[in-house]
């Protein structure tokens, strides 16, 4: 199971992504609260099984997720529709190696009868009914970050999202990073790291790794690769807008295909 | 619709709002700007009463709004707020509405296997049973959104407004109640829209924008971001 | 129930918990991970009813807390002991408003069969056994910090211990602050604010409000006045070792009783 | 007793130590400049692998130590990380222990009308059973120490050294057994010393500290912190 970082249209592990697509990866078990052009792509290359989610949608501009809901209502894959904040939960109990976390809320809609990873309970001190959530283990998550040293010391500026979480819940931490800087400069900035160096397994550095999404104080959405994206329809078309991030994908190892 | 949101929120209270809503953002910006100076703003990536939301062009959840923000509180902290009853107000949407306060935003058809795939509820399945209010926004209003029932309850109950370009339903007990309808429009208009019975006491038209409402509307949101929603 | 910020010797909230004993405060319940001299002077003034903690003492060289134990081993007040990891759960579970949190690792000792603030239950997804510990809801946190504005936007410079947390577990927030700065200062830091403003009830501005504690960036323990109160037997000395902290305490509002 | 804990500390190891623990920093700072350079190095204020502790004179939980951090991850998050099985080793005391590897930390005589009301185990009671490696270091070893059997069971098991000022203890199939005896006592001494019977199998001299394990506590530690427990 995989725990992707960011939210929406921001700060996507998206080269990472295109990398599990040229690998032909299949079967994945993706994991976060709200994703768009990630998991579109993911489903567009049919490299999914289920994706757990609160919000699966690009957002208003853009419209919905054209692959992601062809295969969902095909029935080919699995949607394990949960509340963002269920997610979150879910995420937190893995952080804290425990089987599920208590929630509140859900008990008002259907989620709760036609999912089995959320079950009603008596509260043991108090014997109200409480709604549990099963954790959620990711075995690695991939987050992109502005600022990484060759530590693994990472820091995120800007939102944070659910990254810092996912760092905590996974069992394997993949970091792609803008810049990698010397570990003087994390050190200075000790005290604003998110993610410590002896929590990651792997550090990557991919300049521009999270377009056509955009990256706070890096660049702005591509909004023209975007529509373009969202308009594909053939296999080889996909395939083909992949391929047109090779070189730049490539670009942190010296163009030399590294990982 | 944006002047009428603005009108719904209260100096000082503690208001959030999602991705894909312009909408919502901007009117919290006006309440801000004309009668809540001290409406506290939160949103998804966690700016606390951003300055400015003009950068928000593609996005309400955008990196922008922390850089332009008082502080930093994202959205894990925002659900946290909400579940201790300290969430003032939440703006949600769905797709699909009945009179009885039923809010779909997960599928039509059957659940396992739907014939359409939305996107999903985000945050509303724990957000509208724990705010103090919630604003439901939605910026189609017809037979098949206003629906006689919905295809999967995604959450129920604690609706304090729904707003739509026809009218204002209020939520009072248990049902939705068509509380007034927009000047524009006709009660004959939003019946025909409306895929279940009306149900009203003494009907009242919305009150009409300020001109210093418009005004300043223009000044927050001069490329029109609110109307997003209804181009898409 | 009242959450103190700070770590054994570190940023204690003396000013505020002086001027608790200055109010002859009576039954106070204190909740936190390890307290030292915060504690220690609240039961010398015989002003707690119970504590929440993992452990309490003074450090190394500074020895046991005498009228901590005094109070106990005489019976007229009451420890819930926890494992400092416990009572971080049990905050968790405030902050989350839940009514208990799964914790692992408490089976193997007898804390949960003397306390029935654990309990054991079954896990309903895998039926294996598991501990909850009840939430803890403090009705107040009380946090010295090194800055903060007017808004009561505050930031912790070094560590934080828990206080970020109880500042989401509480129902009220107060912070004393080392330094009243400018809004626009605050902005600048905006993503290093660890508390935001619009939690906050209450700020006060009390420099050298954590001594004898220390303070980082601003003062080190004063290791004098910590040895001459752990030296104190009589009630009159502990009035008398308060008393002199009063022109201090209140200084920052311009030496008026304001709070 | 500092070079003997620093020579149990392997290379790459995350390793924790908690408050009034001078010794176990000074000796897992040793471990990093002799055979351990990339232990990482975690306390309660969160400074990861600190470059120096010659400012923590009286206080092993003191902000110094994230001033001279590589980055923060306190100590929530410390906990967190041994629930998930990713601490090594952590440093933990107690007040009594017995051959059954109880710990107690809590109480001298009834738990809820105590004796000695004694500090609490901290973190000892969900730590020592999640951290992967225990070391227990207690500075005094006498029969009020190493009892027959514990007042109160603060937590048990999963220890996997004792180290004393007289010797080290394993704890292998349920029992401590002895390991080795420093060179400087004499079996007696520590049968007299312990409240319940030694077990042993082959019996060794603890190995003695280096010339340059020697030099090097003279620069990680000129002031002698790591002796600060033997004087209070």
């Amino acid at each position: 199971m995989l725990a992707i970082g960011e939210n929406v249209l921001h700060r996507a592990p998206m080269a990472f992504i295109r990398e599990l697509a040229r690998r032909k990866k299949s079967k994945l078990s993706l994991v976060k609260t709200a994703g768009a052009h990630d998991i579109d792509l993911l489903y567009a290359v049919g490299a999914v099984k289920t994706v757990t989610a609160g919000f699966v949608s690009y957002e208003t501009v853009y419209g919905l997720p054209k692959h992601y809901r062809k295969a969902v209502e095909s029935g080919e894959v699995k949607t394990n529709e949960h509340a963002c904040y269920t997610v979150i939960s879910a995420l937190r109990g893995a952080q804290a190696n425990v089987p599920f976390m208590p929630v509140q809320g859900m008990q008002y809609g259907d989620l709760i009868k036609y999912n089995d990873y959320f079950v009603v309970v008596e509260d043991p001190f108090t014997k109200e009914p409480v709604t549990l959530v099963q954790s959620i283990f990711p075995d690695v998550a991939i987050i992109h970050v502005q600022e990484c040293d060759e530590q693994g010391n990472a820091i995120i500026y800007g939102p944070k999202f659910e990254d810092v979480l996912m760092s905590r819940a996974a069992k394997r931490i993949i970091i792609t990073t803008e810049q990698i800087v010397p570990r003087y400069k994390t050190k200075q900035n000790n005290e604003r790291i998110d993610i410590p160096g002896f929590l990651v397994e792997a550090v990557v550095h991919v300049p521009k790794g999270a377009l056509p999404t955009s990256c706070y104080k890096k660049y702005e959405l591509d909004d023209k690769a975007l529509r373009t994206f969202i308009g594909l329809k053939e296999k080889a078309e996909i395939n083909q807008f992949i391929s047109s991030y090779d070189l730049q994908d490539y670009s942190g190892q010296g163009r030399k295909r590294s990982w | 619709m944006t002047c009428t949101i603005a009108d719904l929120l209260m100096d000082g209270e503690t208001v959030f709002h999602g991705v894909s809503s312009h909408l919502p953002m901007v009117a919290m910006q006006l309440a801000k700007h004309m009668h809540a100076p001290n409406l506290v703003h939160l949103n998804i990536p966690g700016g606390v009463n951003p300055t400015t939301i003009k950068n928000a062009s593609y996005s309400s959840a955008g990196a922008d709004l922390v850089g332009a923000a008082e502080a930093y509180f994202p959205l894990e902290e925002i659900f946290d707020l909400s579940m201790r009853g300290k969430l003032d107000t939440a703006f949600l949407s769905g797709v699909q509405f009945d009179i009885n306060g039923n809010v779909n935003a997960s599928v039509i058809g059957d659940y396992h296997k739907p014939k359409v795939r939305l996107p999903g509820g985000a945050g509303s399945a724990v957000l509208i049973p724990t705010a103090k209010k919630v604003i439901i926004w939605r910026t189609k209003h017809d037979p098949r959104t206003f629906v006689n029932e919905v295809d999967f309850v995604t959450t129920r109950g604690n609706i304090w407004k729904i707003i739509t370009p026809l009218c204002v339903f209020v939520y009072k007990n248990g049902k939705l109640h068509l509380e007034s309808i927009h000047p524009h429009t006709t009660l004959e208009e939003v019946e025909k829209q409306t895929g279940f019975p009306l149900l009203y006491d003494e009907l009242t038209y919305t009150n009409e924008p300020s001109i210093q409402q418009l005004q300043k509307l223009k000044e927050i949101d001069p490329k029109d971001y609110r109307s997003l929603e209804f181009l898409s």
